[in-house]
């Protein structure tokens, strides 16, 4: 069997990003690259925390945040994780049209989050002149929550080129694995929301 | 491409297009070991201008700013663009091997790894040409980092940046690599040392350089787009880069031990011909050592003014180190107890490294004790101890490792006369060097300082280390003489000259580009030996003669990190012009124009048929 | 670590089934987290006082990253004892890094 | 816990010891001998770890030299293979316990002395210092005496002085080894440290955190003196005044340019109200030395006037007027030099500083 052809269900392993020596070597080696994100997003969580309170007689985090917005966002990249479990439910089942759909579904909702991201930064910025440059506060609050806004927007060039590229010619246990670490990635991502929406913003407006 | 075409003689374009895409990792070690070598005698040159600037008090054969440049620049290159590297060139050329493996997990990662930090080696000392390299010391305190002038710590930002990426992919590969790879009945407890070693170190690159990563961009924000993490005026604060720093920092140096230690156990038992005492000690020890290194960054801050708390604490877990240590020295030592001890060069330099590295290690317990360090902290004190440990532990063992592995990676042996020369000189002008400055700074004279005031006793200790600093510099052109002769005369070795106990020593050397014809099976710690044991000569085959699996070369490592190299440069000068930035463009857009090219392209490699493998056995 | 390959369609059909099992098991998860994001949200909108409130935050948002790795992310499945491993490294060293920056920097 | 450190002290291993390190390093300068509470604590701390760690590197080189000689290969015998041990239960657990016990023993002292020497039970009837250490000079304001002096700060013998440090740009650390260990000025957090000497005389210190091109230049003194002095010395800092009029003919002339060209950064009166701008110039006549690092000598300052980057690179005198448009002549410069010479809180230095200028000077001739 070469790895290139499209499978029928009977020929699909149980698990097909493990399938192959490449596929496992990808996905234990992504899950290693993750542990090194959690450092890598602690390091800034930890920045964050020392300099929350530098304000540096700008604008603080109380005078800033809303709930509303961030709630919105919330909703729809938790969302968006379902949807992409739902992606990798059907690439198990085999079931190529409707992984595409529902990944389709997680790049909108991912959009959608990113759209708001990029409002809310402008927002700042123009009503209340908050910038990287304001204080180390501000300095910090863009740089957690930009390296996120970052990571959502490569997890969506790198989710949509997936797409593209796999869109004519199926699932197979060549790229069966980039799917799957794709959406490992994707709910990293969400990982590291639940706590910048814990942190920054719903502990910033305490 | 599906014939044998290694063994046909090529020219010289082809073999530089050859080593510029290949994703063999013995190949990728030789660069490593070339690169790396380059860069420990750019850095040794260094360290002979700093020695020389302090051979006499009031001395001015460099200016204060370019003396800074040279401390600078001599620790940063030691550090990430030597001894790293050069640990990264053995775990390539062996760690596949000993583990019975074709290749590494990600054989196109790993060219990447190089080839990214290659470049930013290279970016590092662009600052030399561009009005000053980075000045701020290899530890980059802010705010004199944030705030010095000229390019230099833009170029050491941007260089640890993009070889740092490069680290740490290489850490990733070689955990995926010890986890999936390891060939049938290659248990994690019958890993030879030096792969357990490399395990940990790539658990510990993959933990610590994400700390300065985020510590680098911080920095990078706060000198080239006006952000204030570092900037008390802004309400920032400058003791976060130092935290973000040691937590990257500590581990890095048990990055560069732990590979270390796993060289010396490797050459103590086979040239003891024994086993290794106490493995499962060893490599619990490797473990706890690198658990505990997470825990202790702190004992470089002591004066920082953290609080007795915070110190003592610290302090504590610090000298905890002291026992899984001890544990390995022991049961060195008891490896060679009743051992049949053959010295030599190899050897030689591992028996120098036991006195040399318990003398650095005792000196760290000391150091670690916080109410002491107060006198310690930032005097050549300290740069003794480090001297000890990191030349004494890590530079002793790529000496030791080069003269070991030498005949695997190239084939031939290296001149054991030559080998000892380089030993007893490198060795003498070492402790010449080093053993003074533990005085010098308990006299009063604190690291960094580009002269001292006549009159302060200081004068006779520094000319005996300049002295032995000169040997040190000798020693090595012998061993350089020793390579080049040896590379001439190119007589070729057998397989297993060191009458080994490990897998690498199976195979020929240097080893056939797929490795081993087939896989071999194991049957226990040092399995080479094990079979020799009972009289066979090589290893049993855990599987019949089947086609092997190859990746194929690429040229978009390269590719890749050109465009991060580039993307520098423009990341640097935008901030004077702002028509700078479209270099950034340019830049990231080679590299995800590659990532996305790797993506969307399908690799599969190709294979070597049973057929050719059994023609080229003679079949 | 050889996996298991679903020889027949039969099987195939179970294991199909299996999934359909756990998936239902997934919509729950995702609706106790959009519950327990609900219970943050509001909590903070409520006003409570300071030092009640952080705590629970930061349990919920525990429990919520819980349920993503294990359930989500599949960390509770076979084969993930070094990918677990490895990802508590992470988070070990990820803590200590929190626990010094916000503790330490200004002591 | 002094007393038994104190016991150890005097076995006499230790004696000899300290009768050979001492024979290293300057007086007053050198860590190995300590002469102030903080480095006495630091010391013993290091003597204990020293006697452990000679226990240790004894027993390790014992067992070493043994194989190396009764292991080494003989000849005839490359081929002997000999008996493949795996370990040794007894001993591992040895080695694993008896360096926890070593280690407790050099934990205890340094966890009490890190205690100690953080103590601030008495900072508030003790004399406070703000130190603020700048490229590549220290300044000090007496904060109750509403006083300030630089490079040189006096204290009175045997009693404790808290400093409370904090830099005006990079981070500097404040070194002074024969009295105390060292503590880093951060820009952003004060920190504090205390200082105790036990003997009268001027102590070197040195700026210990790389701050730049002339942190190796960044050496302060501090005088101990007797009480009465230093009461005298307050006294006489305090009485410093800012129409202080110069006497010598040279002198007055010289006072003119120092008011056009040097007045603008440099006070002649020590009220803390002055800014701090370059070094307070109110007791310079008395100093030990020039710019932290020269001899005190009428050719010295004016050298220093002349040149200052020659001496000290990129330090912060570099943008002085004078110095941009090269309108300095060496004979203003020595008639400067006369009036800063004059510049006195006490009519005679204390007596440490008369020994140490004397000192010095033979020393470097
Ligand atoms: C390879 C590199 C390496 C290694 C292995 C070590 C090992 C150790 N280091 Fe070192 N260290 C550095 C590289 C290294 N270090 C560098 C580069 C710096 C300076 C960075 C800078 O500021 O630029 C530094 C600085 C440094 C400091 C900060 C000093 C200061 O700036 O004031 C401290 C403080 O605690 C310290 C402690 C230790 C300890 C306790 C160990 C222990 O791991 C040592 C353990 C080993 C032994 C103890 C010997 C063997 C043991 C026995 C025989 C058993 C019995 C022993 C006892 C009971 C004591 N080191
Ligand atoms: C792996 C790390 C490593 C290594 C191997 C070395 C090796 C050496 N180091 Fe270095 N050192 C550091 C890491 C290292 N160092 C670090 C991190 C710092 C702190 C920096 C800072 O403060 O920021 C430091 C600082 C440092 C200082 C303190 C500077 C100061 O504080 O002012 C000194 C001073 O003596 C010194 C000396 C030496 C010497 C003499 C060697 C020797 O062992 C070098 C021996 C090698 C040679 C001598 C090579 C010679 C080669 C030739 C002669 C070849 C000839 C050429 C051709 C034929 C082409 N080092
Ligand atoms: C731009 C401000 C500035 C001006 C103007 C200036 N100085 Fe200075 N001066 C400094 C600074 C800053 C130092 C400390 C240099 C160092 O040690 O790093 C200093 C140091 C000195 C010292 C050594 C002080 C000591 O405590 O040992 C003397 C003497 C001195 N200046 C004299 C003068 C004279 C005389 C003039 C005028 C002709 C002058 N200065 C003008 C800033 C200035
Ligand atoms: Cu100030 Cu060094
Ligand atoms: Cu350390």
């Amino acid at each position: 069997m070469s790895e290139h052809d499209v499978l029928n269900p009977g020929q699909m392993p149980q698990n097909p990003e493990k399938a192959t020596l490449e596929g496992k070597n990808k996905f234990m080696g992504f899950w290693f690259f993750l542990g090194g994100e959690a450092v890598l997003f602690a390091s800034l969580f930890g920045t964050y925390l020392a300099l929350n309170d530098s304000t540096n007689g700008g604008k603080s985090s109380e005078e800033l945040f809303g709930l509303e917005l961030v709630f919105i966002m919330t909703m729809l990249l938790l969302t968006s994780s379902l949807t992409s479990v739902y992606a990798m439910y059907h690439m198990k089942n085999n079931d190529f049209k409707k992984m595409q759909i529902w990944l389709g579904i997680t790049v909108a909702l991912g959009l959608g989050f990113l759209g708001f991201e990029i409002y809310e930064f402008y927002h700042y910025i123009h009503e209340y002149e908050f910038t990287l440059r304001s204080s180390a506060f501000g300095s910090a609050f863009y740089t957690l929550v930009g390296f996120h806004g970052g990571h959502v927007v490569f997890g969506l060039l790198w989710i949509v080129s997936l797409m593209i590229r796999n869109a004519k010619r199926g699932l197979n246990l060549y790229n069966a694995p980039k799917f799957y670490v794709a959406s490992l990635y994707w709910h990293f991502i969400d990982v590291v929301w639940v706590f910048i929406f814990t942190v920054v913003y719903l502990m910033g407006v305490l | 491409m599906s014939t044998l075409v290694a063994t046909n003689k090529k020219s010289f374009g082809s073999t530089i297009w050859d080593y510029l895409t290949t994703v063999d990792h013995k190949k990728i070690a030789i660069m490593y070991l070339i690169a790396g070598g380059f860069f420990f005698i750019l850095g040794g040159l260094e360290a002979l201008a700093i020695r020389w600037q302090l051979v006499q008090p009031m001395n001015d054969f460099v200016s204060a700013g370019f003396y800074n440049e040279l401390i600078t620049m001599h620790g940063t290159t030691m550090i990430f663009l030597a001894a790293m590297p050069l640990i990264f060139a053995f775990m390539n050329a062996v760690v596949p091997l000993q583990i019975g493996a074709r290749d590494v997990a990600f054989p196109f990662v790993n060219s990447l790894s190089f080839w990214l930090f290659l470049f930013g080696g290279i970016m590092l000392n662009v600052g030399w040409f561009t009005g000053g390299a980075a000045d701020a010391g290899w530890t980059a305190y802010a705010p004199l980092s944030t705030t010095s002038p000229g390019q230099g710590v833009d170029y050491y930002v941007l260089g640890l940046q993009i070889s740092g990426a490069g680290t740490l992919m290489g850490g990733i590969n070689f955990l995926v690599t010890i986890v999936n790879m390891r060939a049938p009945g290659m248990t994690y407890m019958r890993m030879p040392l030096f792969t357990w070693t490399a395990f940990v170190a790539s658990a510990l690159i993959l933990f610590a350089f994400p700390a300065l990563t985020v510590g680098l961009f911080l920095m990078m924000f706060d000198r080239l787009f006006g952000s204030g993490f570092f900037d008390p005026s802004m309400g920032g604060n400058s003791v976060i880069w130092q935290h973000l720093f040691w937590i990257f920092g500590h581990p890095e140096v048990y990055i560069l031990a732990l590979p270390a230690f796993g060289i010396f156990s490797e050459i103590i038992s086979t040239f003891s011909k024994k086993r290794l005492f106490g493995y499962t000690a060893m490599v619990f020890a490797t473990v706890l050592i690198g658990f505990l290194g997470f825990m202790v960054w702190a004992h470089h801050m002591f004066t920082v003014g953290m609080g007795p708390a915070a110190n003592s604490i610290f302090a504590v877990a610090t000298m905890a180190i002291a026992v899984p240590t001890g544990i390995k020295i022991f049961n060195w030592l008891f490896t060679l107890w009743g051992g049949n001890i053959q010295i030599n060069t190899a050897m030689l330099w591992a028996l120098g490294f036991i006195p040399t590295f318990t003398l650095g290690g005792m000196t760290g317990v000391m150091v670690a004790a916080a109410s002491a360090d107060f006198q310690y902290h930032d005097t050549y004190f300290v740069v003794a101890h480090f001297h000890y440990v990191i030349v004494g532990g890590v530079v002793f063992a790529l000496f030791a490792g080069t003269h070991y592995w030498w005949p695997k990676m190239f084939g031939t042996i290296l001149d054991e006369k030559l080998g000892k020369v380089t030993f007893w000189l490198f060795f003498v002008g070492f402790h010449l060097t080093f053993f003074i400055q533990h005085f010098l700074g308990l006299m009063g004279m604190p690291r960094r300082y580009w002269t001292y005031l006549e009159g302060q006793n200081l004068d006779l200790g520094n000319l005996i280390s300049t002295i032995g600093a000169f040997l040190m510099g000798v020693g090595t052109i012998v061993l350089l003489i020793n390579i080049i002769k040896t590379s001439v005369k190119n007589e070729k070795v057998s397989g297993d000259p060191w009458d080994g106990r490990t897998l690498e020593w199976a195979i020929p050397s240097p080893p056939p580009f797929y490795n081993f014809k087939q896989l071999p099976l194991v049957r226990g710690l040092d399995p080479l030996w094990i079979e020799k044991m009972e009289g066979r000569k090589g290893m049993t085959p855990a599987e019949p003669l089947t086609d092997i699996h190859m990746p194929n070369n690429s040229f978009i490592p390269f590719v890749m990190s050109l465009g991060l190299f580039i993307a520098g440069f423009g990341f640097i000068y935008q901030k004077q012009d702002i028509a700078w930035l479209s270099l950034v463009f340019v830049g990231m857009g080679i590299t995800l124009g590659c990532m996305l090219l790797r993506s969307v392209k399908d690799d599969l490699g190709y294979h070597i048929h049973k057929e050719d493998l059994k023609k080229e056995a003679g079949e | 670590m050889p996996e298991k390959v679903s020889e027949s369609p039969v099987q195939f059909e179970y294991e199909k089934q299996k999934r359909k099992e756990e998936m239902k098991q997934q919509v729950i998860t995702f609706a106790l987290m959009i519950i327990f994001t609900i219970i943050a949200f509001a909590m903070v909108a409520s006003g409570l006082d300071k030092l009640f409130v952080i705590p629970i935050l930061l349990v919920l948002a525990g429990i919520q990253v819980g349920f993503q790795l294990y359930y989500f992310m599949h960390m509770s499945h076979k084969g993930h004892e070094l990918p677990a491993m490895m990802f508590y490294g992470g988070a070990f060293a990820a803590f200590l890094t929190i626990l010094a920056l916000a503790a330490l920097v200004w002591w | 816990m002094k007393e038994w450190m104190g016991k150890i002290r005097t076995l006499s291993l230790f004696s000899f010891l300290v009768i050979i390190l001492s024979a290293c390093g300057k007086d007053n300068l050198t860590a190995l001998v300590p002469k102030g509470y903080g480095a006495e604590e630091s010391f013993n701390v290091i003597l204990i770890s020293i006697l452990v760690m000679i226990f240790v590197f004894i027993v390790v080189m014992a067992i070493y030299v043994y194989v190396i000689f009764k292991f080494r290969q003989r000849k005839g015998q490359e081929n002997h293979i000999p008996k493949q041990t795996e370990g040794n239960k007894t001993l591992e657990v040895v080695w694993t316990v008896i360096p926890i016990l070593l280690l407790i023993i050099i934990a205890v002292p340094t966890i009490a002395s890190t205690y100690d020497l953080a103590d601030e039970s008495e900072k508030e009837d003790s004399i406070n210092v703000n130190v603020q250490g700048m490229q590549f000079w220290w300044n000090f304001e007496y904060a109750n005496e509403e006083i300030q002096t630089s490079q040189e700060l006096y204290i009175p013998v045997n009693e404790r002085v808290y400093l409370n440090m904090l830099s005006s740009d990079v981070i500097h650390s404040f070194w002074l080894p024969s009295i105390s260990g060292k503590m880093d000025v951060n820009p952003d957090n004060e920190n504090t440290m205390y200082i105790e000497a036990y003997e009268e005389g001027v102590y070197w210190g040195k700026c210990t955190e790389f701050c730049g091109d002339s942190h190796s230049l960044m050496d302060f003194k501090v005088v101990v003196v007797s009480q009465e002095e230093y009461d005298q010395w307050v006294e006489g800092m305090k009485n410093t005044d800012p129409e202080y009029t110069a006497e010598s003919s040279t002198a007055q002339e010289g006072q003119e340019m120092f008011a056009n060209s040097c007045i603008s950064c440099h006070a002649i009166d020590a009220s803390s109200s002055n800014p701090v701008v370059g070094p307070n110039l109110a007791d310079f006549g008395n100093r030990t030395m020039v710019a932290g690092i020269k001899n005190y000598s009428k050719e010295a300052i004016v050298d220093w006037i002349m040149n200052p980057g020659e001496i000290k690179p990129g330090n912060g005198m570099l943008s002085a007027p004078y110095l941009q448009d090269n309108s300095m002549e060496e004979e203003d410069a020595e008639k400067i030099a006369d009036f800063l010479m004059e510049l006195k809180a006490t009519d005679e230095p204390v007596d440490s500083v008369e020994q140490f200028k004397k000192d010095e000077t033979e020393n470097n001739n």
